[in-house]
């Protein structure tokens, strides 16, 4: 779905990732803002488990509403949508996602980056349960036609349904004949008809997109580490959303990785002097997340890897996750059931894999970020950090925020565990607990 | 015909004396400290005299706030949230949206025209965001209650106290004064920022004019000029200092109204518990709560530890017919 | 009045609640010598609906789990959660980790959100010996093949309890048990019949606690303690009161404190409520004959109540609670929900907003199932009993 | 001779300590918190000077840890209270392994390793409940001072349940009770007994490993350690220095920058103890 012409790829030197990310960031939102105009098929899709091939066949333009959330925090202006939906009546505990959604229905969809359209179709999943309840939402005061997409996940520890087993065959069955579903729903709403060979020309580039991804982050695993997986890596992550199978995201992911290459190749380090590495596990808190990293890289600290990428890249981190294209349809419904056991959405198996990343990444210590609002990342967390404590003797620092509400940021409390952590690291690589390398202002 | 209104509130106790044509006859304001029977004595025995009547005069005594129960000379209790309502409509009929600040709580109540409580929040059990907070920050610059309200309208430049915690809130106006700030800007800081708690709870019940601020704090104008401010609107506040008396005039105009009844319907006042001679109301029912029938502790007992099951014994009542 | 006859009901009903009452509040799990006749162990599930047909014909005794009540201390579940999790996610880990819990032969928990779903996993890591899993209902019960996934998903929990006991699970055992549990379902439908048309002669924290004693005891045992408390509730002659008619809501999953339940009785009848609404998924009979894995799993979408975490189209949630204010004639409804819990604070806006379109007068709480201190809730519930009734004038 | 010396600017009081080259502590100064942290620092750095009997001259570093470390003005370093207290503790009971620090405004778990170094730790958040500032509620409510706090709890015989876990309601509650002629012994044991289970509550999130080290302000309440000591079902570990952790464990980082290299803890110390 390449409608603006993209730039012939320079030199991976010229390569601007911010400001390309950016671009293709405003682009879409521009997009958007006109998309109702157009009459053209709109529909709100969330990060994991949301069936965007089967979308991107019917033209649809696509929303995603956890992004807009997100964009509210990351401008800073989320205070605002919050505190409208707390007035509406929602609580202080509902996930801020939600009510900086319910937010911007309230204001009319007016949205800092451009105006939001009226969505023809909702696609939710069991992924996280909150999606479902924020999709009623659309359902009940907006009247748009929702569709839960139930991906059924892992159901015990110890085992994965895999291919060839019987339990992967039933799920994939299950997920196929809701895809078949919705592709009626689709064409209802769109008045075309479904066609296969498109579906498999957008899973051979969410294909070759994929690949870059993954290149990109094993990249990560260089010392000194070329990105900031909790900074750059957001960047990286939006586009890799609501770019995902178009021709412009898979360019942005090659040049990306290309660019990324080139760094590692002159030992260039996101900072000046990386004295330790770090996993981050948990979603971010955009309205501080610059100044968490400062907080960070002032002493030297760099976020090489976090599990944020993983599950929000809707769980496609594996090799073997690729589309078959000769049978397009069987195939996505075979990576989808993959995808949603290998998402998080459960616990079985969140330390075996952080275990791994802490291995592949070679870090020193593992940052926790509670989130408030969202439980769905949330709840084992603290769990898998006292397992994780007992079974390797890895450092790890427990911090708690939200996502994009500033008044669960307290700075002092953060600076004061950051401060402590580092002292620790210091302590156990030998030394006594010296400065940070750069001052910061209390 | 009198009729008496007690509010028993956490930190002040009100009365107030209503005659049959609604209008007030004397009323009465203490502390309420913490034997709350002998606040309930205190208060009414000044009201009397701040009236001119004697006991027998009163025709019957209608109680609120949260000490209601311990008024045993009461013939009806109402809760303070149903007494605020039904007074602030009485006197000023175009209210919609009432904002009581008390000692130990805020209450921010919807009513409609005929003084009935229509939607209402509380804040939760958290000193930041009530009158303890004030009064907190209040002692830290060693102000009295009452000189707050006049200290803090000095201020030019108020600096908000950011601390959620009214604890924490101490090392803030510390650090405050070590800057250079001064008190009269920090009391005024302090009210913006409770103005603030206040409003926005006020907007969980819905923003509908005409407002009405009851409770203590009416007595505080810097603390007014501080919610009128973020409210961009103005409140009805009672004359005669009545805004902190605004409970007690509800439950005594709710008494003339159930008074009024009874004698239209030829019935008798009913008796209170003090004219019984009871203390307190027994039990209807039996109350499940009060058991917990465990037949082993929920986990082993920590030697030393203290054991987290109470396994109260409670006689068994029979309820019901028989009773 | 025949002070005698009276009296005879009365102790009888005193007597089934005290039972009902001990068995509702214990928190244990009975240990292989305190089991009842003829079960050789217990499986432990999370609220909200769960096909305990499949373990009661396994022999095993199915336990809701239902956190750990207000009188519980946690102390080493904190270290595991994080503050913005609910109480019964909590105090269900606590009560894992102190041994409690320790006796089970499973845990099962549902993806009704995502702090119950995770709590499987949870389980897995700090008991590697029971069972825990995750049973997938299903959020999409409209698309064609639901009814197929839920029975492969059951056919696969009966599966993993099989080679749990060491024997199969025959059909036959499965209907016999699908017959105890209607009988227990119709009895609890009559239960709520009765505070409907006479909710004088029930309180709602009678009947709560007559029906989470089946969260403990053999479904066997609870029918026979159910007859005989209808019985005796029948013959009871309370007067009615003046109080209005409320409909509760909200109380699905985390349990309310008892204490709460008792000062809403004390100002309201409460003539509808969800509390345990597991327990009643099923809105008719679950068919006793032909596959009953079938049977309860198209009973799942055709036969069922609708729940805050249940995603249906043909089940508005709306739609459903007006017809329980409708159906029972409720004056009005206390809408709550537990603290940190999203699917319940989710709905009690929608609710809310709902009434509000309707002119129907509600009350919103919250609770949270540790919670000591009930003075402010009390005050609440009054101040909207009294503005239902205006009872003063 | 040369000296080094830790500063601790605590939410209520503030604390100093000199520490000379063999690592000996020669003063010490505890003041209360006044309206300007800068100077109330300053002013403790010269009465531990003073109790030292040394010249400001002589002292080559000053570490600066606690609440308001960024304040200090004369400070070299600063440092959190976390690795600081976590340091003093190991460095006046070696065996150390759980550190339980309980201030004015925060109270602090801390996990250390088999060789002194910190490697778990949690304080509580946003709200002062189960902090020093609790017993500071009932002292002002009971007209009494801290120090005496302690020594009447003890003698309590059937403590009563304080409900309320806001500070400042506390307050309001411990004067209920008194009124309902409590007596103040019970009511006291009931607030220590509260400010107990929160911490315990605390502390579990880290994991509590024998043995235990109780550190600042409140460890000099012998209610309290009896109470802790109750909960945990294990004896803790007290010095008359504990008060002084965080500034010792301050002097003792500066210490090790001037005259040492690596973190050994100094025996010498122990024995002190
Ligand atoms: N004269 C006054 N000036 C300023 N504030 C006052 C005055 N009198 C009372 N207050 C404030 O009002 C609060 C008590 O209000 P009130 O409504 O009587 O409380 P309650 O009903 O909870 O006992 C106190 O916390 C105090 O801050
Ligand atoms: N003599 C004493 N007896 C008992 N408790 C005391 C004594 N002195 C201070 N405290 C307690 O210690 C607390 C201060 O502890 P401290 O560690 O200095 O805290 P901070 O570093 O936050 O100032 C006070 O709040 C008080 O409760
Ligand atoms: S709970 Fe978490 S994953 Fe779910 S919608 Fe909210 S932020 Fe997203
Ligand atoms: S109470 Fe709510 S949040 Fe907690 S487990 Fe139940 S549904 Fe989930
Ligand atoms: S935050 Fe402060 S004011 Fe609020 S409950 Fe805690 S101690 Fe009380």
């Amino acid at each position: 779905m390449s409608t603006t012409t993209t730039q012939p790829a320079t030199d991976a030197a010229e390569f601007n990732m911010r400001e390309e990310g950016s671009r293709l960031m405003k682009e879409w939102y521009a997009r958007l803002s006109t998309a109702n105009e157009r009459k053209a098929p709109v529909a709100n899709v969330f990060v994991m488990g949301n069936a965007v091939e089967i979308l991107r066949t019917f033209d649809f333009e696509l929303v995603f509403p956890e992004i807009n959330s997100l964009q509210t925090g990351v401008r800073k202006t989320s205070q605002e949508y919050i505190s409208l939906s707390e007035d509406y009546g929602y609580s202080p505990d509902v996930c801020s996602y939600v009510k900086a959604d319910v937010g911007l229905i309230l204001k009319e969809n007016e949205h800092p980056a451009g105006l939001i359209p009226k969505a023809d179709l909702a696609v939710s999943s069991n992924m996280c349960g909150t999606f479902i309840k924020w999709a009623e939402i659309w359902e009940r005061w907006l009247k748009t036609p929702v569709f839960v997409l139930d991906l059924p996940g892992q159901r015990a520890a110890g085992w994965q349904a895999r291919p060839g087993d019987a339990q992967h065959a039933a799920d994939t069955r299950w997920i196929e004949a809701q895809f078949k579903d919705l592709i009626e729903k689709c064409e209802k709403i769109t008045g075309k008809r479904f066609d296969m060979d498109r579906l498999a020309e957008v899973e051979e580039r969410v294909n070759k997109q994929v690949d870059h991804w993954n290149n990109v982050m094993a990249l990560n695993q260089n010392v000194p580490a070329p990105y900031n997986a909790m900074l750059d890596g957001l960047t990286y992550i939006g586009i890799m959303n609501v770019h995902r199978g178009t021709e412009e995201g898979v360019e942005f992911m090659r040049r990306l990785e290309a660019h990324t290459r080139a760094k590692v190749a002159r030992g260039e380090g996101r900072v000046a002097e990386e004295r330790f590495r770090l996993l981050f596990s948990g979603t971010p808190c955009y309205v501080s997340m610059r100044r968490l990293v400062e907080l960070f890289e002032t002493w030297g600290g760099v976020f090489a890897y976090s599990d944020y990428l993983t599950f929000a890249a809707g769980g496609m981190d594996a090799a073997d996750m690729r589309y078959d294209t000769s049978r397009p349809l069987e195939s996505l419904a075979e990576v989808t059931a993959m995808a949603a056991h290998r998402g998080l959405s459960n616990q079985f198996f969140a330390h075996e894999r952080l275990a791994q990343q802490i291995k592949d990444y070679a870090v020193d210590g593992i940052v926790f970020h509670g989130i408030k609002s969202c439980r769905f990342v949330s709840s084992g967390m603290a769990d898998t950090r006292e397992f994780l404590n007992k079974r390797l003797d890895i450092p790890t620092l427990y911090i708690e925020s939200d996502l994009i509400d500033p008044r669960y940021w307290s700075d002092a409390q953060i600076k004061n565990r950051v401060d402590a952590f580092f002292e620790a690291l210091q302590q156990r690589a030998g030394g006594a607990p010296l400065s940070r390398s750069k001052t910061v202002s209390a | 015909m009198y009729v008496a209104g007690i509010d028993i509130g956490s930190t002040y106790s009100k009365a107030i004396l209503l005659d049959d044509r609604r209008q007030v006859v004397g009323k009465a304001v203490r502390r309420t400290g913490f034997k709350l029977n002998q606040a309930s004595e205190g208060v009414f025995d000044e009201l009397l005299k701040n009236s001119g009547v004697t006991r027998e005069d009163v025709t019957y005594v209608a109680a609120t706030g949260y000490g209601r129960h311990t008024v045993l000379f009461r013939h009806t209790q109402v809760t303070e949230l149903t007494a605020h309502a039904h007074a602030a409509v009485h006197l000023f009929p175009g209210t919609r949206t009432l904002l009581d600040i008390g000692g130990q709580d805020i209450k921010a109540v919807r009513v409609d025209g005929e003084g009935r409580v229509r939607a209402f929040r509380l804040n939760d059990k958290c000193a930041a965001g009530t009158g303890a907070f004030l009064e907190k920050t209040a002692r830290y610059l060693g102000l009295a209650t009452a000189d707050i309200g006049p200290y803090a309208l000095r201020a030019t430049k108020p600096v908000e106290i950011s601390s959620v915690c009214a604890v924490f809130a101490e090392s803030e106006v510390i650090s405050h004064l070590s800057q250079g700030v001064s008190a009269e800007d920090i009391m005024m800081g302090a009210m913006i920022s409770l103005g603030s708690r206040a409003i926005q709870l006020m907007r969980r019940v819905g923003l509908e004019p005409e407002f009405m601020l009851t409770g203590g704090m009416v007595h505080n104008a810097a603390m007014i000029k501080a919610l009128e401010d973020n409210l961009k609107g103005k409140f009805n506040i009672a004359p005669d200092g009545l805004g902190q008396l605004n409970g007690a005039m509800g439950a005594a105009l709710l008494g003339l109204r159930r008074i009024e009844k009874l004698i239209a319907e030829g019935k008798p006042i009913p008796p209170t518990a003090a004219n019984l001679g009871t203390t307190a109301e027994g039990p209807v029912r039996r109350r499940w709560s009060a058991f917990t029938p465990v037949k082993k502790p929920a986990e082993p007992c920590q030697p030393g530890g203290e054991c987290p099951v109470v396994t109260a014994k409670v006689t068994v009542q029979r309820a019901g017919a028989a009773a | 009045m025949n002070a005698q006859v009276a009296y005879d009901h009365e102790a009888e009903l005193t007597t089934v609640l005290e039972r009902c009452n001990a068995a509702a509040r214990d928190y244990n799990i009975p240990s292989k010598s305190e089991l009842p006749e003829g079960y050789i162990g217990t499986l432990g599930h999370f609220p909200v609906y769960f096909p305990e047909e499949i373990v009661h014909a396994a022999k095993l005794l199915p336990v809701n789990i239902l956190g750990g009540g207000n009188k519980l201390e946690l102390k080493y579940a904190d270290a595991r959660m994080g503050s913005f999790i609910c109480s019964i996610c909590r105090s269900t880990t606590e009560l894992g980790l102190n041994g409690t819990l320790g006796d089970m032969a499973g845990f099962v928990t549902h993806p009704i959100c995502d702090a119950a779903k995770h709590l499987a996993g949870i389980w897995a890591r700090n008991l590697p010996d029971q069972l825990s899993q995750i049973l997938y209902l299903p959020q999409n019960v409209n698309s064609p093949g639901a009814a197929r996934y839920i029975a492969s998903e059951y056919q696969r929990l009966r599966g993993e309890i099989e080679k749990k006991i060491g024997h199969t699970i025959g059909d036959e055992a499965i209907r016999n048990s699908i017959q105890i549990y209607n009988v227990n379902r119709r009895l609890l439908r009559e239960l709520y019949r009765i505070r409907r048309d006479e909710p004088w002669k029930v309180s709602c924290t009678e009947a709560y606690l007559l029906m989470r004693a089946r969260t403990r005891i053999p479904c066997e045992e609870h029918n026979a303690l159910l007859s005989r408390a209808l019985d005796a509730i029948r013959h009871r002659s309370l007067p009615a009161q003046d109080k209005p008619r409320i409909v509760f809501v909200g109380g699905f999953c985390e349990q309310p404190p008892i204490e709460m339940l008792e000062a809403m009785d004390d100002n309201c009848y409460i003539v509808d409520d969800d509390l345990l609404v597991g327990l009643r998924w099923f809105t008719e009979d679950v068919p006793e004959t032909g596959d009953p894995i079938w049977a309860l799993a198209e009973s799942y979408i055709v036969r069922s109540e609708a729940s805050p975490v249940q995603h249906d189209e043909n089940k508005p949630k709306e739609g459903y609670l007006l017809d329980m204010v409708k159906n029972a004639k409720a004056d009005g409804a206390i809408l709550t929900a537990a603290k940190f819990c999203e699917p319940g604070l989710d709905e009690q806006i929608a609710w809310s907003k709902h009434f509000d379109a309707e002119n129907i007068p509600y009350l919103v709480l919250e609770f949270e199932e540790k919670m000591t201190s009930f003075e402010q809730m009390a005050m609440q519930v009054e101040t909207f009993a009294e503005s239902l009734l205006f009872a003063i004038a | 001779m040369k000296y080094v010396a830790g500063v601790d600017v605590g939410s209520t009081q503030t604390k100093a300590v000199i520490v000379d080259e063999n690592r000996n502590i020669v003063g010490r100064a505890l003041l209360d918190m006044e309206t300007s942290m800068v100077t109330v620092a300053e002013d403790a750095f010269r009465a531990a000077l003073d109790n030292a009997g040394a010249a400001e001259s002589d002292v080559v570093w000053v570490a600066g840890t606690g609440y308001g470390r960024y304040k200090i003005t004369f400070g070299k370093e600063q440092i959190t209270e976390i690795s600081c207290h976590a340091r003093g503790a190991v460095t006046l009971f070696p065996l150390t392994r759980t550190v339980i620090d309980i201030g004015g405004q925060d109270t602090k778990a801390i996990r250390v390793g088999p060789d002194g170094k910190v490697e778990d730790f949690t304080m509580n958040d946003k709200c002062a409940a189960g902090t020093g500032r609790f017993l500071g509620a009932a002292s002002y409510a009971l007209e009494m001072p801290l120090s005496e706090l302690g020594p009447l709890a003890l003698k309590s015989t059937n403590p009563v349940r304080i409900t309320t876990t806001c500070t400042v309601f506390a307050e309001s509650e411990i004067i209920s009770h008194l009124a309902k002629g409590i007596l103040p012994e019970d009511v006291l044991m009931g607030v220590h007994q509260a400010i107990t289970s929160r911490c315990v509550s605390l502390a579990r999130r880290v994991g509590i490993e024998p043995e235990v080290t109780f550190t600042g302000g409140v460890s000099r309440n012998q209610a309290m350690v009896k109470l802790l000591e109750a909960q945990l079902g294990m004896p803790i570990n007290v010095s008359q220095d504990a008060h002084f952790c965080g500034a010792l464990g301050a002097a003792l980082f500066s210490h090790d920058r001037m005259f040492g290299e690596g973190a050994k803890a100094a025996p010498a110390m122990a024995e002190e103890a």
